[in-house]
């Protein structure tokens, strides 16, 4: 406990004292080879701006959205700290959190957020730039998840169940989790197990190959 | 006016049933539309939660292709598709940067406004009078707990057709059936269907509390609007149980299987068969009504 | 006049509240600027017409400066506002017309900010320079224009330059 | 024309860096310039003779005086016209000093500077017209609208200075939202008491005639001559016969049709009522829209009782004009409806609170009336839904304030300060209660304010969570309060029985509508504009209407008051001078060119605009023209540029004057 907080103070200090400006002092750890990520000349807080088209400094704090949020009760920072985190220039520990894979995407935030920030589209930035910077995602099993439907959709266009099931379990070792559920839904009909390919699987290539370039 | 169908995925695997009482319904209610030809998934979360572009550029390529097809409107009947293109729909009108970047992508012009509508927009729209008017069968011993989910009605300024706190569009429509719609806590609160297979703890949790609502405000049913709803709150309740003892099967319904209930349709037609709880839903419900 | 000696000639259209005190201001402090703008007091923003800008620039004026109350601290609570819409619309005509955009400047100067005055003094005083001598005036069409008052049009040139490069020669 | 050219060295000030005798030289040749000279001081004694014998001597029609700013001497130079026989607008001046020799330090180029500034004014002196300043005369009498605790004190404060006064309330009764109030912050008095006594002295005021149930229709005229019409409503009482011994109250038969408005719904009223039983004047109303007799014709059981005949379902709406010179606004604030009114109001309503569904969800109105002695439950907390105590309550602040999406962006002030008095309330009444109050910053700057909010934490434990709540249900007739605690970083839920929302203060629905009855402006909410943020924020940008209290912006009652007495004394201050004096600088149409277009109108901030009827020799109407009311003009010249036929032209500033400045460079 003691640690932490000495911890907390320290960064506190970087981060304030010397510069006055986060974005510069956030530079300075450059040198810090700890940090896992890289930094660019632009900001983090200025990369979502650019990609959510709405300023950072709009959110007031008021708590709103973590009031609300359906998962703020499994995530390791209430949501909107993430925000605070980016506003003060705590980008590793904001892109390193939990929270926004965790999210949900469930816009109860956006939608009653007083200063109309859409925070649901802000946590979309944080993770696309998590993953551009290569940050380690704790919630390994959510990224592998959405790796393996994205997959299906590259590959066939469309995605289904089976291969899905198959290429997340693949992913993640976890061979048991949905017993429950597979068995039924084979013996109903429902999980289908050939892929149902559409026809123009060349575009759909080329879409996830243009867009999966680093900005 | 030339009614597009974009059903998404899960309609054509593990929300079949969605499909088969959606076709069945819409049919004997004279509303016609076509399927978009080729159409590809449109990215759902997986997408928008790591690569917006590649979000934008899924989702556009079905509206796109509508377009193509000479459709003027898109039926999304999964609350996820609707959302994903009505929110890239959107954001590629007001963002000349998105825009062009996804015109670029796809080799194409944005040119053509469709309207992306969802499935309660739909039989609001194709006039409730005509659900009344069909009815056959009586579902007044049914007390149907609306469940919207989060992404059918938000947000409010883009999906522009009922309010994102309190809607009362599907109890509009259930009432049609003739069935009655309670009023409680969880019409909008998520279920978490993002996290449905790898995070499954969070999904169990936040769809029993939503079960749980219904329950305490004297639903005999959910009914629902989304496959991804249907999913975990049909599915998911055997693990439900295994987590929460006392947990009770609670039937889950989708929108469409209601209205064919009431149109008097056999709950197998309709696909009810399909649900992974083992209901005689007709049967069930149709006591309650004798029950009154 | 040879071109090395060019000095542009700028006319400032002032509110009498903001802009006016502001430049009172430059000076009880003593701040510097060049001395080629000169102002003209009108009560508002306002109240300033296009047809005075135009007017000036037909008088030979290299470049023009209107200036007022901020927005909200009009002294006539709205007049800046109705100058700023006039303005949006003023300056496509001027594009239309053909005179460059950076000939017209706007700026909102309040009565204490006697520095931010002697900056924009300096720095339109610069812009126009960098610009150079505006001769296009004359192709002004004089549709976009009133004339003159008849004793006016017919006001001679200024005699000051005259009789001042005289003494100066003196 | 003569003019008389006087250039100041203003002791070496401009001399160091303009050549004076130079520019006083030049002068001499230029057209029209009878006289020119330079001089050390012209704004000394010697240098005002000088100026003075020159215009004697000369024959000067009219003067430019090259010297420091405008601002500075322009009045002095202008006495010395006048003491020498010149009409005070025929003086101009160059400002030589903070315009020229203090900023600039190359001698030549500041003479030449100095010269063409000289120059421009003397064209400008050229085309000026002599203008005669404009006396108006005043009435001394003033109006106040809205009896809240604003208009209450101004109406005192200016009847006690010896002025009438006509007091207009649309309510039955004077007294306005204070007389809701339980106890008031920060010294906890019962709001009732403090305020009845005003309440009378306004009643028996000789000079303050006061009408309520009334409402202004039209204000016509100008600054010191307003005319006014006032709608008396119908009560359908007679009150002069009426002597209020409330017997056709407690026989009204009605008894649950009507919600009690001043019980802020929470209770019903009969169909003839007052407001509350201190009201002023103590007078019922017969409520129309739910009497049996307007519906039926038969009932009428308060006729029968009343034996004064003071019944009378016949009576008519009645309208009144009054003359006045000054006109007070203190309308004040209504709260903000967490309803949804209407698709395309500004104010969305908060659907995750349930948008007034539950009945024990309050706002802050409807708390104090629960709190009050004498509101519906006799200042015992009970719940409106069963009677029930509520052993835990839940407030929440900013609840429409400060949010951009649902409601407006502004603090409303005061609810900080009223939601930590109703925590301590409940607290007071209900020992064992617990009370959370849900905020984003404490706004308690005030004397003693601070101190009052310590309190509410320190002695009465009342637990403040720092966040927003995101969502209010019912579950098993508790109210789940579901918020975070953004300090410790946690989610917090409260099962209360009772939650109170710190609604905003808005403006009252018809404030606009009022406003461009009376020609004032105001905000985009509907809050009355001042003239000034900080020097004039007592004035509205029209001359001689005074805002005091709510109506201007949120405010708490010590400032409502002292705002009050300041706009009376503003009044005072008209009223000291029989007539009024202005700068004659006003804008004047040409009646001939207008082409009656009436975009001036639009655009004039004043509304100083009339519509003027031209008429033949036949005195038949064939054309409207716009027509300035000089006594509202305030001279910005807006309207001259606006005016594309050119036919606006404003005194001292007309187009000819200004061209003349522009040819002269
Ligand atoms: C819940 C709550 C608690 C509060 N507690 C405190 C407290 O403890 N201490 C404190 O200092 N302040 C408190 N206030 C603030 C206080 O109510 C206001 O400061 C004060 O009432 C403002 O007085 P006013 O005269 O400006 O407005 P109002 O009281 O609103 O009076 C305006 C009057 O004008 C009348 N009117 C409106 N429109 C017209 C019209 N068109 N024509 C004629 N008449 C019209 C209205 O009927 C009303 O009588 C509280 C406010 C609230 C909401
Ligand atoms: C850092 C700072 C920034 C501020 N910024 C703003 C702002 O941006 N906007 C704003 O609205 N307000 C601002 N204020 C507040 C503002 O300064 C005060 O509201 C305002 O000056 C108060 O005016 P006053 O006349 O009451 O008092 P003062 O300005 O203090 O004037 C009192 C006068 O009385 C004289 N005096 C004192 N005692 C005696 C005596 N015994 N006999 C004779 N004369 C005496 C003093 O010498 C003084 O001249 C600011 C204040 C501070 C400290
Ligand atoms: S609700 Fe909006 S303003 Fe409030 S903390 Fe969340 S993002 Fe920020
Ligand atoms: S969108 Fe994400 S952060 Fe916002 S409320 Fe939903 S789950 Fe929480
Ligand atoms: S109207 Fe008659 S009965 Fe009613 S209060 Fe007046 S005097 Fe009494
Ligand atoms: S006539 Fe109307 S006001 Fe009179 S007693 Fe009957 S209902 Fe009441
Ligand atoms: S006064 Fe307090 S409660 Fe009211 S809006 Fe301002 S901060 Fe919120
Ligand atoms: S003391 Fe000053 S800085 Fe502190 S809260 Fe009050 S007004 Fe703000
Ligand atoms: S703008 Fe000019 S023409 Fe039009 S009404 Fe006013 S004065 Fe007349
Ligand atoms: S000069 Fe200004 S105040 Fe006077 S009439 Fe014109 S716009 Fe109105």
């Amino acid at each position: 406990m003691t640690s932490d907080i000495l911890k907390d103070a320290k960064k506190l200090q970087t981060s304030f004292i010397p510069s006055g400006n986060f974005k510069e002092s956030f530079k300075e750890k450059e040198h810090d080879k700890n940090i896992s990520i890289q930094i660019h000349e632009r900001s983090v807080e200025d990369e979502i701006t650019e990609r959510t088209f709405q300023d950072v400094s709009l959110c007031y704090q008021c708590g709103k959205c973590s009031a609300g949020c359906p998962v703020r009760y499994y995530m390791d920072i209430a949501p909107n700290k993430v925000v605070r985190l980016i506003q003060l220039g705590y980008y590793e520990e904001a892109l390193n959190s939990d929270t926004p894979w965790l999210c949900a995407g469930c816009l109860a935030c956006s939608v009653r957020c007083p200063k109309e920030f859409d925070l649901a589209r802000f946590m979309d930035a944080v993770r696309e730039i998590a993953l551009e910077k290569g940050v380690e995602i704790k919630q390994v099993n959510i990224l592998k998840f959405h790796n393996a439907f994205l997959d299906q959709i590259k590959n066939h266009g469309r995605s289904y169940e089976a291969g899905l099931v198959a290429d997340y379990k693949m992913k993640t070792l976890d061979l048991f989790q949905d017993v429950d559920s597979a068995p039924g839904m084979f013996l109903k009909g429902k999980l289908i197990l050939l892929p149902h390919n559409i026809k123009n699987r060349k575009e759909i290539k080329r879409i996830f190959k243009k867009t999966s370039g680093k900005n | 006016m030339r009614y597009g169908y974009f059903p998404g995925c899960s309609l054509t695997s593990s929300a079949k049933e969605y499909d088969i009482s959606l076709r069945k319904v819409t049919d004997k209610l004279g509303i016609t539309f076509e399927e978009i030809n080729d159409w590809s998934c449109c990215g759902a979360t997986s997408a928008h939660v790591t690569n917006h572009k590649l979000s934008a550029a899924l989702a556009m390529r079905n509206i796109m292709l509508a377009g193509q097809q000479g459709l003027d409107n898109i039926i999304a009947p999964c609350a996820a598709c609707y959302n994903r293109l009505i929110i890239s729909q959107n954001e590629v009108k007001n963002h000349s940067g998105i825009r062009k970047e996804t015109e670029d992508l796809l080799s194409v012009k944005f040119e053509k406004d469709l309207k992306i509508i969802n499935i309660l927009e739909l039989f609001l729209k194709s006039g409730l009078n005509k659900i009344t008017e069909k009815r056959k069968r009586e579902l007044s011993g049914v007390k149907a707990a609306c469940y919207y989910g989060c992404l059918l009605v938000r947000p409010a300024a883009i999906t522009k057709f009922d309010d994102a706190e309190q809607p009362e569009s599907m109890e509009k429509i259930v009432e049609a059936t003739g069935a009655y719609a309670v009023d409680w806590n969880y019409k909008t609160e998520c279920c978490g269907a993002a996290h449905s297979i790898s995070r499954r703890d969070i999904v169990i949790d936040l769809s029993k509390k939503i079960i749980d609502d219904a329950i305490a405000h004297g639903a005999n049913v959910l009914v629902v609007a989304c496959p991804m709803c249907h999913t975990n709150l049909d599915m998911r309740q055997r693990a439900m149980k295994r987590k929460y003892p006392e947990h009770k099967n609670f039937p889950v319904l989708y929108l469409t299987e209601l209205i064919g209930l009431s149109l008097g349709m056999d709950e197998k037609d309709l696909g009810i068969d399909l649900h992974y709880s083992n209901f005689k839903y007709a049967d069930t419900l149709m006591n309650n009504s004798a029950k009154g | 006049m040879d071109k090395q000696n060019w000095e542009p000639k700028i006319v400032a259209f002032v509110c009498n509240w903001c802009t006016y005190t502001g430049a009172d201001l430059a000076g009880t402090s003593r701040l510097k600027y060049p001395a080629n703008c000169k102002l003209i007091r009108v009560m508002c923003s306002g109240s300033i017409d296009p047809v005075f800008i135009l007017k000036a620039f037909e008088r030979g004026a290299d470049g023009v400066l209107v200036s007022g109350c901020h927005p909200n601290d009009c002294h006539y609570n709205a007049g800046n506002f109705h100058a700023r819409r006039r303005w949006d619309f003023f300056h496509k005509l001027l594009d239309f017309i053909g005179i460059e955009k950076g000939r017209l400047q706007f700026s909102w100067i309040s009565a204490s900010e006697g520095k931010k005055f002697a900056d924009v003094i300096t720095k339109v005083t610069e812009d126009i320079k960098a610009m150079g001598q505006f001769t296009s005036y004359k192709k002004m069409n004089s549709e976009f224009t009133v004339d003159f008052p008849a004793d006016l049009a017919e006001l001679e040139e200024p005699v000051l330059q005259e009789s001042f490069d005289k003494e100066t020669v003196k | 024309m003569k003019i008389g050219v006087f250039v100041c060295h203003c002791g070496e000030n401009i001399s160091s860096t303009v050549d004076c005798l130079r520019v006083a030289d030049l002068c001499k040749s230029y057209s029209g310039v009878e006289y020119s000279v330079d001089y050390k001081y012209m704004c000394s004694d010697p240098g005002q003779k000088l100026i003075k014998e020159a215009i004697h001597k000369y024959d000067l029609d009219a003067i430019v005086v090259g010297s420091c700013s405008p601002h500075m001497h322009e009045r002095t130079f202008r006495n010395a016209a006048v003491s020498a026989g010149i009409n005070p607008f025929m003086v101009e001046i160059a400002n030589l000093r903070e315009h020229c020799s203090w900023v600039h330090d190359e001698i030549e180029a500041s003479t030449r500077k100095a010269i063409e500034l000289m120059r421009m004014a003397i064209e400008k002196v050229k085309r000026d017209k002599p203008l005669t300043k404009i006396n108006v005369p005043v009435t001394k009498r003033v109006l106040v609208i809205g009896g809240g605790i604003a208009g209450i004190q101004a109406a005192l404060d200016t009847a006690n200075a010896g002025y009438e006064v006509v007091l207009v309330e649309k309510e039955p009764s004077i007294g306005g939202h204070m007389s809701q109030l339980s106890e008031t912050f920060p010294t906890l008095d019962c709001s009732q008491c403090i305020l009845t006594p005003r309440m009378v002295e306004v009643h028996q005021h000789p000079r303050i005639k006061l009408m309520t149930y009334s409402e202004v229709e039209r204000v016509e005229g100008f600054i010191g001559n307003f005319k006014v019409t006032i709608r008396k409503k119908a009560r359908h009482i007679n009150e002069e016969n009426c002597s209020g011994c409330g017997l056709c109250i407690t026989k009204c038969p009605i008894k649950k049709k009507a919600y009690n408005s001043f019980e802020e719904d929470l209770a019903f009223r009969p169909a003839v009522y007052v407001p509350f039983p201190q009201a002023i004047p103590n007078i019922p109303v017969i409520d129309e829209t739910v009497c049996t007799y307007y519906k039926t014709g038969k009932c009428g059981m308060c006729l029968k009782v009343c034996d004064r005949e003071a019944i009378d379902f016949g009576q008519k709406d009645t309208i009144h004009v009054a003359d006045v010179g000054a006109i007070i606004v203190a309308t004040g604030y209504k709260l903000y409806n967490i309803e949804k009114k209407s698709e395309d109001s500004i104010y969305k309503g908060y659907g995750e609170y349930g948008y007034g569904k539950y009945r024990d969800i309050l706002d802050g109105l409807q708390f104090e009336r629960i709190a009050s002695a004498s509101g519906p439950t006799s200042g015992e907390i009970k719940r409106p839904s069963d009677g029930r105590v509520p052993k835990k309550l839940a407030f929440i602040q900013c609840v429409g304030s400060r949010d951009d999406s649902k409601g407006i962006s502004y603090c409303s002030k005061i609810c900080c300060m009223y939601t930590a008095k109703q925590a301590m309330l409940y607290r007071h009444k209900v020992h064992d209660g617990e009370a959370y109050i849900f905020y984003m910053d404490i706004r308690a700057g005030g004397k003693m304010y601070e101190e009052f909010v310590r309190r509410a934490i320190e002695e009465d434990k009342v637990k403040y969570i720092r966040g927003r709540v995101s969502r209010i249900y019912e579950e098993n007739g508790k109210y789940i309060v579901k918020g975070e605690d953004t300090i410790a970083g946690m989610p917090v839920e409260i099962d209360a029985d009772m939650v109170v929302l710190a609604t905003a203060m808005i403006p009252q629905d018809d404030a606009g509508s009022l406003a461009r009855k009376i020609g004032i402006p105001y905000d985009k909410y509907g809050f009355f504009n001042e003239a000034h943020p900080k020097l004039r924020p007592v004035e509205s940008t029209t001359a001689g209407i005074f805002l005091a209290g709510a109506c201007q912006s949120p405010k708490d009652i010590p400032e409502s008051v002292s705002m009050a007495s300041a706009a009376a004394s503003k009044a005072i201050i008209l009223f000291a001078n029989d007539t009024l004096e202005r700068e004659p600088v006003v804008a004047k149409v040409n009646e001939d060119i207008c082409a009656g277009c009436f975009y001036c109108m639009k655009v004039c901030p004043f509304g100083a605009v009339e519509v003027k009827d031209v008429k033949d020799m036949n005195g038949i109407v064939y054309k409207e023209v716009a027509y300035i009311n000089q006594g509202v003009c305030q001279g910005c010249g807006t309207c001259t540029a606006t005016c594309l036929s050119k036919s606006i032209e404003l005194a001292g500033f007309n187009n000819e004057e200004i061209f003349a400045e522009i040819a002269a460079l």
